[in-house]
Formats: C-alpha cells, structure tokens, sequence
C-alpha cells in the first residue's frame, strides 16, 4: 500500500500501543498483528494445505492448537477455518497476499482490525486466567489456542508458554472494556 | 367452616382444638362429570368456578402427588395485567379483577397485595413500546401510568441513576399490579372447591385416557379407572406427556425457569420492579426475602433445576439495578417447568377429541393468569363456547398465522 | 478484660488478643476466636430474637446450621445482616449489632407476640385480616411487613468488590475433616489434581474439636502434618473459608471463598469474595453431620444448644457458656461432651439420658431414663426441670444445657440433582442414596460412618474408587490409630406430654403444637406442612429442624419417619452473597461497552452518546450557543439535506459471505431475489423468519462472482448471523458457502447530501472515477483514497439523499472521520448523530426497530411484492397463511397532524373521527415519531388498518398514559422525494 | 452444564446458544401440495420428549458450529454430540 495521509490508531485509541506492568505481570497491547481468515472450500482441503506448506513450513494446525512459525502463525479457529497472523508492518495487505497464494481453494477474509490484541507474560499467569475464562488455565501449553469467554466478550487465546506467555485476541470495539477487565484481574491476584 | 378473625380468637383460647381439614381427603368414586387433570392453581381454581359459578356437580380435581406441588408453588408470586396484545389483555385483566376479589370469594386469606409493579425502561425505542402497551392496557379497562426517570426516583431512590450502564430513562407502572401468597391460592382454591363438594384427589396419577370413537370417556389413573364426561387438563409443564397419551402433538415445549429468595430483611423494597436491559426482576415478601427471577435457563427440561449461568446473569442483573444488595445472601433457589408455547401466549381450548379440554402454554404467566384461567376454562368446560376473554387462545392459530407474540420473537419457545 | 468462661487449651493465640463490640459495648477474645466464642468467652449469652416470637436467643451451635445467632456484621455501607456469629471469624475492631429487635435486645416491645402467641398459631393469616378488604394493603400488611424480616440492609452501595473464576480438577473434596483430609492424601500423593475446600478458616473439622480421636497422637498434630504434606503438594490446592455451595450438572460445583471476610476492610483492588465454578471430574462429600437437638417445653433459651458444639467451644475454642452445665441425650456422643466439659473443670451439674441403660461415670451423676422437661430464665437459662426415670421431677439449677439427639449426615449436596437420600435404622437418620450419583461420592459422617476410624478409612477408599474410573491408581495411605465406638443412638426425637411449646425450628417459632395443628387442618405432606408452618425456609434451611417435625408427623401417622417421606435440600448449602454472584459484572462494567472508530473524535466534538445494545453512539453534535437537544437535531438534519453530513455506521452488522454458491445461498436466505444482482452492485434484501414474518433487513453488495459483503442492522446483527450460519450448517450444508463476520474490521461512514458526492471526490484517488455514469445509485467496489488506502465505497442511502457509505480498514476510522469533515468544511458539512439519523429515515420513510419489532408481515411494511414466490426463500411459505395476508391487516403510513403544532407521540394508539376510544375500536399505533424542519412539523409513522387504502383520510391518535387526543392527517410513509429523485442525482 | 464438543472436547453450555429440536434440519419441500401444512407442523409441534432429545445447540461463543446434542431432558445426561452439518448431511440434506 503506498504512502497514504491518514494515521491509524490503536485498538485502544492511541497512536502508539499501551503497557501496564501490575506486580509480575505485564500486559501489552500489540497492533502489530495483520489477520487473515482463511475458510476451505468445499472438498479443497488438501489443495489449500499444499499450497500453504512453505509459508508455514508445515501442516495447517487441527482443532484446539496453534502453528507458531518463523513466517506466519497460523490457529485453527474452526472447522476448516484458521487465522493466519504475520507482522503487519511487513505484510500490510495480508489478506491479498494470501488470497493471491491459495487462490480458489479458500475463502480469504481480511480480519487484521477485527480485534485488539494484548501480549500476557509472567512467572505465574495461571491465577489471572482462572479468574478471566473457563479454561484448565494450568493445562494450557504451547502451542494451544482456543476460544473462550472473557466477562461477556467472546475472545481467542494463544498460549506461547506455559503459565508465562500468552497472547490473548478480543474484539476490538470492546478493546477498552477488555482491557479494563484484564487490568482489574491483574490487580485482583498481584 | 368459615375463617375469621373471631374465630381465631376463639379457637386461641380453646387450643385450636376445633379446627377442621381445610379440604378431605376423599377416595376417588367410579365416575365424574367432570375431571380436571392437575391439581395445581389452574386445576383447583377451575374446579372451584365450575362448581361455584357454573352450579356444576360430580367434578373431581386429580393430582399426581400433593396439591399445590407444581408451579403454583414455586413461582415468584407476581400479579399483574400489562400486556400489549388484544389475545391476552382482556384475560389478565379480568384475572387481576378476580384476585382483587378473591379473600371474600374464597373466604382465605392469599395476602393478595397491590403494592404496583414498575417496568422500567433504559432507552427511547423501549419507552416507545412501553407507550403502546400502557395505552393498550387502558383500552383494554386496566390501569397504566408511565413514568420518567425523576418519578421513578421517587419511587425507587435505591436504584442505580448515578453509575448505570444502561441509565434508567422511566418506566411503566401498573398500580395494581403486586404479589400474592403462592401456596395460599392453591390452598385456597382447594379448601372452596371441597366446601362446593368437589373431590380432590391427591397421590393419583394419571396414566392415560380412555377414548372411543374420538371421544373421551374417562382416565386411567395410579388408582383405577375413573369414569368421566369431560375432562379438562391443565398439566402446565407436563402438558406434552400428558396429551401424547390422547396422541396429540402440541406446539408447546418445557424449559426450567429458576427463581430465588434471599434471607429475611427488613423491608427495603416496595412493589415489583423489573429491569430493562437485563434479566431480573424482584419483589419483597412480606416475610422480608427479597423474591427475584430472570430468564428461562433456555433448553429443553423436565428436571425441576437449573444451573449457575442463569443465576449470575440474573444476579449480575439484579447489582446493576440495585447495588445495594451485594451484601443480602441468597438463600434458596428452584426451578419450575414452564409450558413455553410457540408465541408465548396460552392456549384455552377443546382439543380433536371430543369431551377433553386443554389448558396450558402458559410460559412464565401462568400464576397470575389462575382466576381468569381456571374461570374461562370452567367457561369452556360447562358452555363448550370460548369465554369473551380468552376467544383468541385456540390450539389451531398457527395454521392460520394468527399468532399472540407479545415480544415478537417468533416460533422459539426459549425466547419468549 | 475478663474472660469469665476463658478455660485452658484450645486452638487460639492467646499472645493475639482483639477487641470487638457487640450492641455498643466493648470486648476482647484471641485470634482463632469466633465472634459466638468470643461473646461466650464473654459471659455473653444473649446472643438474638426469634423471627416471629421475639424469643431471646442465644447461640445454638457452633457451626453454620446456627439458627438463633444472627447479627448485623459492620457497619455503614459494609453493614451484613443475619451474619452467623458461629462463623464470623474475629477480627480487631469487629462490631456487630443484635437484630430484630426494638428498642433494645434485653427488652424487645413486639416480645408481646410472644404473649398473644396462641393467636398466632400456624397460619392464622390465611384465617384473617380479610375484612374490610381494603384494609389489608393499608394497614395490616404493612404492620406485618414492619414487624417481619430480620437483619436491615445498609440501603447504600456496597463498597466491596467482588471477583470470579473458575478451576478444573480430577477430584475435588468437600470438607476436610478426617475423611476429607484421608481423602485428599490418597489422591494427592496418587499425583491427581485435587482441591480441597472447607468453609472453615481451619483444616481438620472435628478432629480440631475433639480429643483422643486419634490414639496415637493428638487430632490436631495428625491434622497439621497432613495439612502440611498437602500443602507441599504442587498438585493439590487447598482452600480454606471456602464453602462449596452447590452441585450442578456434569460435575460444576459452585463455590464461594470469602478471602478478606476476616479483616476490617479489602486492600484496595482486592475482592472480598470470589465465586468459583469447579469443573471437577469426580467429587466426594465429606461434609460431616449436624447434631440434632431434642425437643421440649421452651427448649430455646439463651444457654441451651447441641452438645457436640459445647464440646467444640471447649476443645477449640477453651470456652463454655456457663461453669454449670446440664447435658441431655439420647447417645454415648452426650457422655462424650459431659466428660471433655468436666476434664476442663466445668461442672456438669447433670447428664439426663433418655436411655435406661445409660453409662455412668464417676465425675458427675446421670439420670437414665430421664428426661428433660422445661427450663427456665427469660434471658439466659437458670434451672431445667428433669423427669426421672420414677416419674419424680428434679429442678437442677445450670447456666447452659447441651442437646444430644444424634447426627445427621451433611448430604445436601448429594440433593441438588434432586437425589433423595434414603433411611438408616442403624443411626436413625437419612443418609445419600449408596451410589446413588457417579459423579458425587460421599464418605465419613456425611455418609453416616460416625466413628472417626471408619471416616478415614472410607474417605480414603472413596477416593482411590474415583480416581478409578480416571485410571488414576491410588493406594491406601497410613491411617492413624482412631476411636471407632458407634455412638448408639436412642431414637428420641421430642419429650411427649406438657402444654406448653416445645421448639423445633428455633427461628421461624415452628412448635411440635404447629406441626400437629397443620396435621389437623389436613396438612399431611412434609411439604405441605413446611409450606404451611414456614418450617425449614429460615436462614438455616432447617438443618436442625426439619428431622424433628418429620418425627412428629410420623408417630402422628403412626407411620415409620421414611414412610412420611423425606425433604430434599436445594442450593445454596449456606446463604451467599447476592455480590459475589454478580462479581465484576456492576456498575458501567455490568456489560462490556462497543465503541465506534470515531468515538475519541466524537468527545472531542462534545458529542452526547446513546447506548445502543452495547454500543455507545453519537446521538447529536450540540455546537455553541445550542440549549436544547432538538436545536442540534433539526440543524443537523437541515444540512444534511441542505448541503451534506457524515455519520458514523460502522455499528451496522457486517457479513462477508462467499462460495462458488454464496448467490444461491442469499437466495435462500433473502425472500427477493440475489442470484442476477451483478458484480459492482448492491441491493436491499428483506429477511423473513421461517414464519414468514420480518426478521431484518439491510443490503447485500456483490464485490465478485463469489464474494458478498452482506449488511444488517445493528440490533440484529448476532441473530442474523446466527440464522445465516444455521442456514448454511444445517439447511443447505452441501452449497459451497463460507461466512464470517467483519463488523469490526471496517469503519463505516454514511456521507449524505447534495455534495456527498463532490466531498467524497476530494478524498477519493484519482484513479476512481465515482460520477453518478460511473458510479450509479446503489454501485459498490473497492477504491483507495487519501493517497493509497484501500477502501470499500457502497452508493446506498438510508437519509433519501444522494449519499455514500465509505469503509476502511478500523484503525484508519478516526483518521477518516477527521479527513471527511476538514474536506466538508467547504460544503458546510456537519456530523449528525443517531437523532437525526432517526429523524431523516422517518422522513425518507425507511423502516427501522420500531417498525422490524418481530410482529411485521413484508406486507404491513409495504415490501409484499418483493417475496418472491419464484424460489424457495426461508419464511416464503408460511407468510401465506390466512391470517397474514388479509385485507384489512395493518399497513405502513405516514401521519402529520392536523394542527402544525400539535405532538404526535410513538406508543398513541389510532381510533376512527367520532368512535370512542376503546380496544375493540383500535385502527391501530404510532411506531415512530419525529419533529421533520423538512415538513416544519411534528410526524409519524405508524400501522392502520388498511392503511394503504385511508391516505388522506384524518384520524384521531389517542394516547390516554399522556391525555394526548389529536387529529392527524394520514399520507404515504414518505414524507420527502417518494419517487427517489434525490437518491439518483 | 458441559457439552462434549466432538472437534474441541468438553465445553461450557454457557458458551453455547440452544435452537431447540433437531428436527427443524428436516425443512419440507416448500414446493409440495402439502406445503402450508407441513412448514407448520415442522415450525410449530414438538415431541418435547421426557427423555431422550435430539437438540440444536450453536456454539455461538466458540467456533459458531452448530451441533446436535442428544440429551436426557429428566436427567440432563449427554448421550451424544455430533456435527450438525455432517447429521444433516446424513439425513440426505447435502444439496
């Protein structure tokens, strides 16, 4: 995209993405996300996983799990439907670019401003999650991702590491409200 | 035997020696005029009307376990006539004439108490839907006064107006709306229908009908066959099972509706208030539990519970609306079965069969609808024509698509 | 300090005194104190007043089935009424207030009730207060309600904060008693993920209120090693004030941990409370038991409480509520707490068991045979009367007896899922139907093995059975050597005979005379008499009551207790606070907020917000000197319509939608046609409901072949995609379709006016060519503008102007909307807001909420002709019913009034010139209004019975809430351009 | 309440939105002689069984699958869950 006069903003509101360090725990808004979903067509499955081998130099993540690669994450978002996440600064039109590489054998949908995106690390996050989202929060590892409600809001959580690092996707006209919920739960178990 | 203050007195100073049955307990004879399956409020009050204002005889009244043991005793003990529509105006208003009148008709005491009931509303399109309503329910002879947000105040200074999510902009009151001792109907409606000679029946189930030539005859029963000339069902949340054993299908489906009371208090709230923009709704007995409920737990059930997503939703309701109980403890909490029908309006009419009658898909209406109900189906029972209030409540509107959607939320019984 | 019932031992800390009040006064007791021990440490007996009789009471238990002391805990907004003293923790700088009472606990004036209360028998109001009949709101409710109720509510918000979770196990045991802790050393050192929860402050149960349970060593030492392996375990997690609830299905308990219940006030940012939901793959119930009193003439003064709770004030706490004590029984357990007492050097002045063949002891005499008959002392218990075994009656001055009646199992939970727990001749008592719930084990006490080796040992085995069916293989631990006598319980349940009222529910005022007098009347089910002589339905849901009326209903049946039937518990198993309930969800975070991309610009703007569902819109833009809101919403429409505006729409639902067969899906889904809409178009879509009647509508644009950028309105937006997704899922799951939403990827605003076109052409690239031959009313496509940024551009109006709707990537909407309006400054655009948004579709006649209500045929919109009957659209069939295709059904017009000042209101009703107004007479209602500055007055919309056929008629609207009667003219529901010349330009 | 998700394992109910019977898969021919009468018997009557159910459940806070859930409706038990697609698709619902 070419050098355009308007500025974006941050789910937050601001220009630049906001931090809060509350005891150990550091919350991180982070806008540098481009998102693209990606639904299969009807009987393309095999087709689309051939051609996204090299961009996420493996299979396409089944239920439940993330592909956190080099290029690109990729997290199963439902059945045959996936989120692919790449730095947006390198890839501000994602979703053409993955379009153009799996052409009719899925449905692309730009997805980049559709959520706030806040970065959760700590020696112990467990406690924060138990009181945000009806997952086994200590069972969490790796490479997981999924869906869960966070007081009313329907989000997506990736654990990066176990109990220490998790990046937490919400919708982002709520991104005010959630970050406000993550901060109070913060302060609750600091 | 006639209750009095008197005869209070009277029986204080001799030991309540001379106190009587309320009702007998009688063994079911061969054969009725009349049987009403369901010995519940609408059950009890139909078998009462019937006796008493269509002279009938020969009526007994069947019930599966105890009198009383089904949603007339496990609701939140609300009455009220502020619907929109001319299905079911007409009916809930005449109801609330009937409970206005019911200690002297009954000679029993069910503390019916019009302390009003205040529907709030929180933006302009509710306020809109709130006029059409209250100017219905004038329309239709029933009392109605909207409020805005100072008058409210007035009458509820405890609410949340400073820090609201979703600020109070007024509301609808009804006056005469208010709550009524639930057991106490029944009781009620019991101990009047036995002094008229109908036989209520306890601890006897019924196990199907018995039908010749698309005509009732009688009923199987936990305790024999019982012979009948009529029979008028009014089963609420069994109404499906029940009628499957006539072999009819109903548009109707059960869902559990729970409802809680919180430990005694002084009292704190006056009528009945109910929130806009969220589910709950509350009043104070006058034993000082705060009496509240919310919205179907939404699925399908015959178990007689419900589960924790419900209760917080309402809760969180209910410290939206009044953060002042966060420190009042819940103590108790049940749930009902609800007849949710396919447009959340009841039904009052003869079934295919001839001689059996139906009542039900009361959906959460149901206590305060039980004089009018049990009325107009004595009505039907005695006249075989529809009584003037309740000529739209037929089992047949769906195939002519006119339907009685107070809430227009269409053929799903949960959202209703 | 004096301490006058101080004794020795106990589990306090002696080194930490704290000081408290109750009712005023000052006092002191030890950290590990309850507010009940303290007061009793205290020589302070009189505790509370009876719901009904305004009896004195005094604390009963020590334990939360407490039914008498009851307190206002705090004070101010933090006041907590009908606070348990038996399990209030103490803390420095406690105050407490007795309740129920006025002017004063010691002299109560509705203690008259007390006097008169053999005309208060049970259920004497259904009898009364039904004449004259007005009388009862007026004056005797009222007095009722004054007198009714217990503890006082603050009035005010409550300050603390409350906070939720939720926790997943493989086992999660409730109660750590012998069992409980038994059980939580098998699973823990299996390697299972466990929790451990009691509602105690303490670990250990009984064990921390008993001696020599434990041969080997103290209880509390094997307690506290236990405690301390567990707690080393990384998976097991030990929760202590925490009460588990309730049980509900597939295994989620519900729990509350009071966290700072024990200090004056939460740190800041910290709850006081938090609500759990337990996910736990298996359970067990290791709750214990509740002794059971026995009943007899006033057996409720201040003074008389259970045994077993005497034992516990001695042993834990080092207290006793009087230096005399007089014990009554009907079991060994009785001897138990006469010998602990007496070992402590309080004086058992007698021990009264209704056995003949009672044990006998050299520290103090027992009566076998005995029984107690009646007590003494107003305030505080003097003297009991005995009835020996030779009929002799025997007055034996004490200050305090002790009710030994047995025990019954602690098997509410077991209830919840409307288990009914079965009788046990063995310890007359009912205990959890055996196996009766896979998910929900029970052992120890609650399981009705009283000694405390069999409480160890099945608490033990019951988790090894669990973990079984997790294939988690556990082994039995070492159990210490345990007291494992059977206690031997007399069935006894009251003391026949004598006139006056013997208590069984001590807080309701429920007497054995309530329960026979119910029988009498014909009350005969257990649940009709609970109903009906309120019995169980206090605070303590009748844990020490409802057994005894069973007894008496049962000998007045002459029926065996099982035959009358049992009553089943309901959650909560202890009262909870409404606030923990609700937990974050108050105040403006009782739902989460949605705001727009121009939202920060819009408070820069000074703009006055609306919420819609979530949402919080601009509902107008006051600029200086403006007073009232409808001077901003008259300007505001007057230059969109003049010049040109720009609104932010970005609420409205957005559904991308492709497929080889998104067309023939958006067929099926729309009652008019889509499958010809060609590539660069949009088209307004209706949404029938399968019953045919209006769901939503909104537009679909088609960017490609396959691809669809479908439109709904912002209320429906979760519901249509719903729908559209149960369409696709489980109507037509063969049809290549894929769905998703992207109503927050894109911001969206409606540029409307003459000059949206010579605005947009300021910011749109060059490159784009979007002249009206270019770009005709309702084209879309993909443009970029301000130099490169990708945009989508619909030409759709919802104002009747010449009017575009421009979407860019969110992040951009607040740069857009500050671009938008600097390059509209030359056309003297404004912003408008949801107001006037409102005011300009009620102009154009556009239907909106009021109108899409859920009620509405296509027909009474005026949309009949576009249900195609051609294909098979969802609703198509349905909406041909009889009823919704009559003549004389509602049909959307316009009304302007007769008089030009005169005020048409949304909600009025409509009635024919010269009919009264009445419901049979209704013609129909007002959906919308407005005040049009295009028609210079007042104007709505509404449904009239054939409405389409009465333009130009006058007709009256009624609005009796307001004593609003006016006369309107009604015309086409198009108030401006109805040929659509505008939208073309 | 908890449903066996058959792609994601065990689920709260909370996150769920439940559409009731599952015979509303089994939309009639719109086309048929019979129509009006068969779209209101689909639309309108129900078993509303005591016992087993087959349900619709929309996993409306999850990955918007909707689901077929067969439920005891006295004892709440889950005897099984599966796609609601691939049961439709099953029933000869795969245009």
């Amino acid at each position: 995209m070419s050098d355009h006069i308007l500025t974006p903003l941050t789910a937050l509101g601001k220009t630049t993405s906001t931090t809060d360090i509350i005891g150990g725990i550091t919350l991180c808004e982070n806008p540098n996300f481009a998102i693209a979903s990606l639904a299969v067509r009807q009987g393309r499955g095999q087709d689309l996983q051939t051609l996204l081998t090299p961009v996420l130099d493996g299979e396409l993540p089944g239920p439940g799990r993330a592909v956190l690669s080099e290029s690109a994450t990729a997290i199963w978002t439902g059945n045959g439907q996936w989120f692919l996440m790449a730095p947006l600064s390198e890839h501000p039109d994602y979703a053409a670019e993955i379009k153009d590489l799996v052409k009719d054998t899925a449905s692309v949908t730009e997805q980049t401003d559709g959520w706030v995106i806040f970065d959760l690390t700590g020696d112990d996050l467990v406690p924060m999650l138990e009181r945000l989202c009806n997952l086994n929060s200590k069972a969490l590892a790796a490479g997981h991702a999924t869906r869960c409600l966070i007081e009313h809001l329907g989000c997506l959580i990736i654990c990066r590491e176990s109990g220490r690092n998790f990046t937490i996707l919400g919708p982002r006209s709520s991104a005010s409200s959630l970050h406000h919920t993550l901060v109070t739960a913060a302060h609750s178990v600091a | 035997m006639r209750y009095s203050a008197l005869k209070v007195l009277m029986e204080g100073l001799r030991g309540h020696t001379g106190w009587k049955p309320a009702w007998r307990d009688p063994a079911p004879q061969t054969d009725y005029d009349y049987v009403i399956v369901g010995g519940g409020g609408h059950g009890l009050a139909t078998a009462h009307y019937l006796a008493k204002v269509y002279k009938k005889a020969r009526i007994a009244v069947l019930e599966k376990g105890w009198i009383g043991s089904g949603n007339v005793g496990r609701n939140t003990t609300i009455i009220r006539s502020n619907y929109l529509l001319d299905g079911n105006e007409p009916l809930y208003e005449f109801s609330l004439k009937l409970w206005e009148g019911l200690e002297q008709d009954l000679n029993y005491n069910a503390m019916v108490s019009q302390r009003g009931i205040l529907n709030l509303c929180h933006s302009d399109a509710q306020r809109d839907a709130y006029r059409r309503r209250g100017n219905a329910m004038i329309l239709n002879g029933a009392d109605a006064e909207l409020l805005d947000e100072t008058q409210v105040r007035e009458m509820a200074p405890f609410l949340d107006f400073e820090n609201a999510r979703f600020p109070i902009k007024g509301g609808l009151l009804q006056r005469r709306g208010g709550t009524v001792r639930h057991d106490a109907v029944a009781w009620g409606y019991a101990r009047s229908a036995d002094s008229y000679g109908v036989d209520i029946i306890q601890n006897c189930e019924v196990t199907g009908f018995k039908i010749e030539k698309g005509a009732i005859k009688g009923v199987e029963t936990s305790r024999g066959y019982i012979g009948a000339k009529k029979v008028g069902v009014a089963v609420a949340g069994n109404s499906s099972r029940v009628m499957a054993m006539a072999g009819l299908r109903l548009p109707i489906e059960s869902h559990v509706l729970q409802a809680f009371v919180s430990e005694g208090l002084k009292p704190v709230i006056p009528g009945v208030i109910t929130f806009g923009a969220g589910h709950f709704y509350v009043s104070q007995s006058d034993k000082g539990g705060l009496v509240f409920g919310g919205d179907i737990d939404g699925y399908n059930s015959y178990a007689q519970r419900g589960n924790l997503p419900v209760v917080e939703d309402v809760l969180e309701g209910g410290m939206a609306l009044m953060p002042m109980i966060g420190r009042a403890r819940l103590l108790r909490m049940w749930g009902g079965l609800m007849d949710m029908s396919m447009d959340g309006s009841p039904f009052i009419d003869h079934t295919p069969i001839d001689g059996l009658y139906f009542n039900g898909g009361w959906c959460y209406g149901g206590f305060k609808a039980t004089p009018a109900s049990g009325y107009v189906f004595a009505h039907l029972l005695a006249t075989d024509t529809p009584h003037e209030t309740a000529t739209m409540l037929r089992l047949d509107r769906f195939r002519s698509g006119a339907m009685i959607d107070e809430k227009g939320a269409g053929a799903q019984p949960n959202l209703h | 300090m004096s301490q006058r019932n101080r004794l020795e031992g106990g589990l306090i800390e002696r080194r930490r005194p704290l000081s408290f009040s109750f009712d005023g006064k000052s006092y002191t007791g030890y950290a590990g104190d309850t507010l009940a021990s303290a007061l009793l440490a205290n020589d302070v007996r009189l505790m509370g007043r009876s719901f009904k009789y305004h009896r004195p009471r005094g604390v009963f238990s020590a334990g939360s089935e407490e039914p008498n002391a009851l307190v206002e805990l705090r004070s101010g907004a933090r006041r907590e009424p009908n606070s348990r003293a038996t399990v209030t923790e103490l803390y420095d700088g406690l105050k407490a207030e007795s309740q129920n009472k006025f002017p004063s606990l010691r002299f109560d004036v509705l203690a008259i009730n007390d006097a008169l209360s053999s005309f208060l028998s049970a259920g004497f109001y259904y009898k009364t207060f039904m004449w004259p009949s007005a009388f009862w709101e007026k004056v005797y409710e009222p007095a009722i309600r004054r007198a009714a109720g217990l503890g006082r509510l603050s009035g005010e918000e409550d300050t603390d904060t409350y906070d939720k979770g939720f926790l997943h196990c493989d086992l999660l045991i409730i109660g750590a008693g012998p069992s409980g802790l038994a059980a939580a050393l098998t699973a823990g050192r299996a390697g299972a993920d466990v929790i451990l929860a009691d509602e105690d402050f303490l670990m250990g149960g009984r064990l921390l209120a008993e001696k020599d349970l434990l041969s080997v060593r103290q209880g509390s030492d094997w307690t506290a090693d236990v405690i301390g392996e567990l707690s080393n375990l990384p998976n097991v997690r030990l929760m202590t004030r925490t009460t588990v609830f309730g049980q509900y299905d597939h295994g989620i308990f519900g729990a509350v941990e009071r966290v700072l219940d024990h200090v004056l006030e939460p740190q800041p940012h910290k709850p006081r409370q938090v609500l759990w939901r337990i996910h736990a793959k298996r359970a067990l119930l290791t709750a214990g038991a509740t002794e059971r009193p026995i009943a007899f003439e006033n057996n409720d003064r201040p003074g008389i409480m259970l045994a077993g709770a005497m034992r516990a004030y001695a042993n834990r706490w080092a207290v006793t509520a009087s230096k005399d004590v007089v014990i009554f029984t009907n079991n060994d357990d009785g001897h138990r707490t006469a010998r602990d007492l007496s070992a402590n050097g309080v004086n058992i002045a007698a021990l009264v068991d209704c056995r003949t063949n009672a044990p006998t002891w050299k520290e103090f005499e027992v009566f076998s045979g005995g029984e107690i008959i009646n007590s003494r002392g107003r305030l505080g218990l003097r003297s009991v009367k005995v009835r020996l075994q030779d009929g002799s009656v025997k007055e034996i001055a004490c200050g305090a007896l002790g009710l030994a009646g047995g025990w019954n199992p602690n098997v509410h939970l077991t209830c919840h899922k409307r288990g009914r727990p079965v009788w046990n001749k063995a310890i007359s008592a009912f205990i959890p139907a055996p196996d009766g719930d896979p998910l929900l084990r029970v052992a120890g006490a609650a399981a009705g093995i009283f000694s405390t080796r069999g409480a160890l040992k099945s608490g033990a085995e019951k988790a090894i059975d669990a973990l079984e069916d997790l294939d988690i293989s556990a082994h039995m631990p070492d159990l210490p050597e345990a007291e494992d006598a059977p206690i031997n319980a007399a069935p006894f349940w009251y003391v026949k005979g004598g006139k006056g009222r013997a208590w069984l529910d001590l807080q309701n005022d429920v007497t054995v005379k309530d329960i026979k007098l119910a029988h009498q009347e014909g009350f005969k089910s257990v649940e009709h008499v609970k109903r009906y002589t309120t019995l169980g339905m206090a605070t303590d849901q009748g844990k020490t009551a409802n057994i005894g009326a069973l007894a008496v209903l049962a000998d007045l049946d002459g029926k065996a207790i099982p035959d009358v039937g049992t009553t089943i518990f309901r959650p909560p198993y202890t009262p909870v606070s409404i606030g923990a309930f609700a937990g974050r969800s108050r105040g403006k975070e009782f739902r989460p907020y949605r705001l727009t991309p121009s939202h920060k610009w819009a408070e820069e703007q000074g703009a006055i917000f609306v919420e819609a569902g979530n949402w919080l819109r601009a509902q107008w833009f006051p600029i200086e000197g403006e007073t009232h809101w409808r001077q901003s919403v008259d300007r505001e429409v007057l230059a969109v319509r003049k010049s040109g505006g720009v609104c932010d729409v970005t609420t409205l639902g957005k559904i991308d939608v492709q497929g080889a067969d998104a067309a023939e899906f958006l067929n099926h889904i729309y009652s008019n046609g889509f499958a010809k809409l060609p590539v660069g178009k949009t088209r307004y879509g209706l949404m029938l409901r399968e019953d045919g009647l209006a769901m939503d509508d909104g537009t679909a644009a088609r960017l490609a072949e396959d691809h669809f950028v479908v439109t709904t309105t912002t209320a429906n937006a979760v519901s249509v995609f719903r729908h559209m997704e149960f369409c696709r899922q489980c109507l037509w799951p063969g049809l290549d379709v894929q769905l998703i939403s992207t109503t927050e990827a894109w911001a969206q605003f409606a540029v409307a006016g003459p000059n949206a076109r010579k605005l947009l052409q300021k910011i749109v690239d060059p490159a784009y060519d979007i002249s009206n031959e270019a770009f005709p009313y309702m084209a879309c496509g993909e443009v970029t503008i301000c130099g490169g940024l990708r945009a989508r551009l619909f030409r759709i109006s919802f104002s009747g102007e010449l009017a575009y709707e421009i979407a860019v990537p969110t992040r951009y909407g607040d740069a857009l909307i500050r671009r938008l309006m600097e390059a509209g400054r030359e056309f003297d655009a404004i912003p408008y807001g949801t107001e006037a948004l409102g005011v300009l579709r009620i102009e154009k006649g556009h239907a909106a909420g009021n109108e899409l209500n859920g009620q509405s045929t296509a027909a009474m919109l005026g949309m009949g002709r576009m249900v195609s009957q051609k294909k098979d659209s969802i609703g198509r069939v349905l909406a041909g019913r009889p009823h919704l295709i009559r003549e004389d059904d509602y049909r959307l017009v316009g009304l302007t009034p007769v008089s030009a000042d005169s005020t048409i209101l949304a909600g009025a009703h409509l009635m024919n010139i010269g009919e009264i107004a009445s419901a049979a007479n209704d013609q129909g209602w007002v959906t919308s209004t407005a005040y049009s500055p295009h028609i210079g007055s007042s104007i709505g919309l509404a449904f009239l019975k054939k409405g389409d056929q009465r333009h130009g008629d006058v007709i009256r609207i009624v609005n009796p809430l307001d004593d609003g009667d006016i006369e309107a003219t009604v015309t086409g529901p198009h108030f401006i351009d109805p040929e659509g010349e505008r939208l073309r330009v | 309440m908890i449903i066996n998700h058959p792609l994601l394992g065990p689920r709260d109910a909370q996150e769920f939105v439940y559409h009731g019977d599952a015979s509303l898969i089994d939309r009639p021919d719109a086309n048929a002689e019979t129509a009006l009468d068969d779209f209101h018997d689909y639309l309108y009557l129900r078993d509303n069984p005591a016992g087993s159910h087959k349900e619709l459940w929309f996993h409306e806070q999850g990955l918007r699958s909707w689901l077929v859930v067969t439920r005891d409706t006295t004892t709440q038990e889950i005897s099984l869950v599966e796609l609601a697609s691939d049961y439709a698709k099953r029933r000869g619902w795969d245009r």
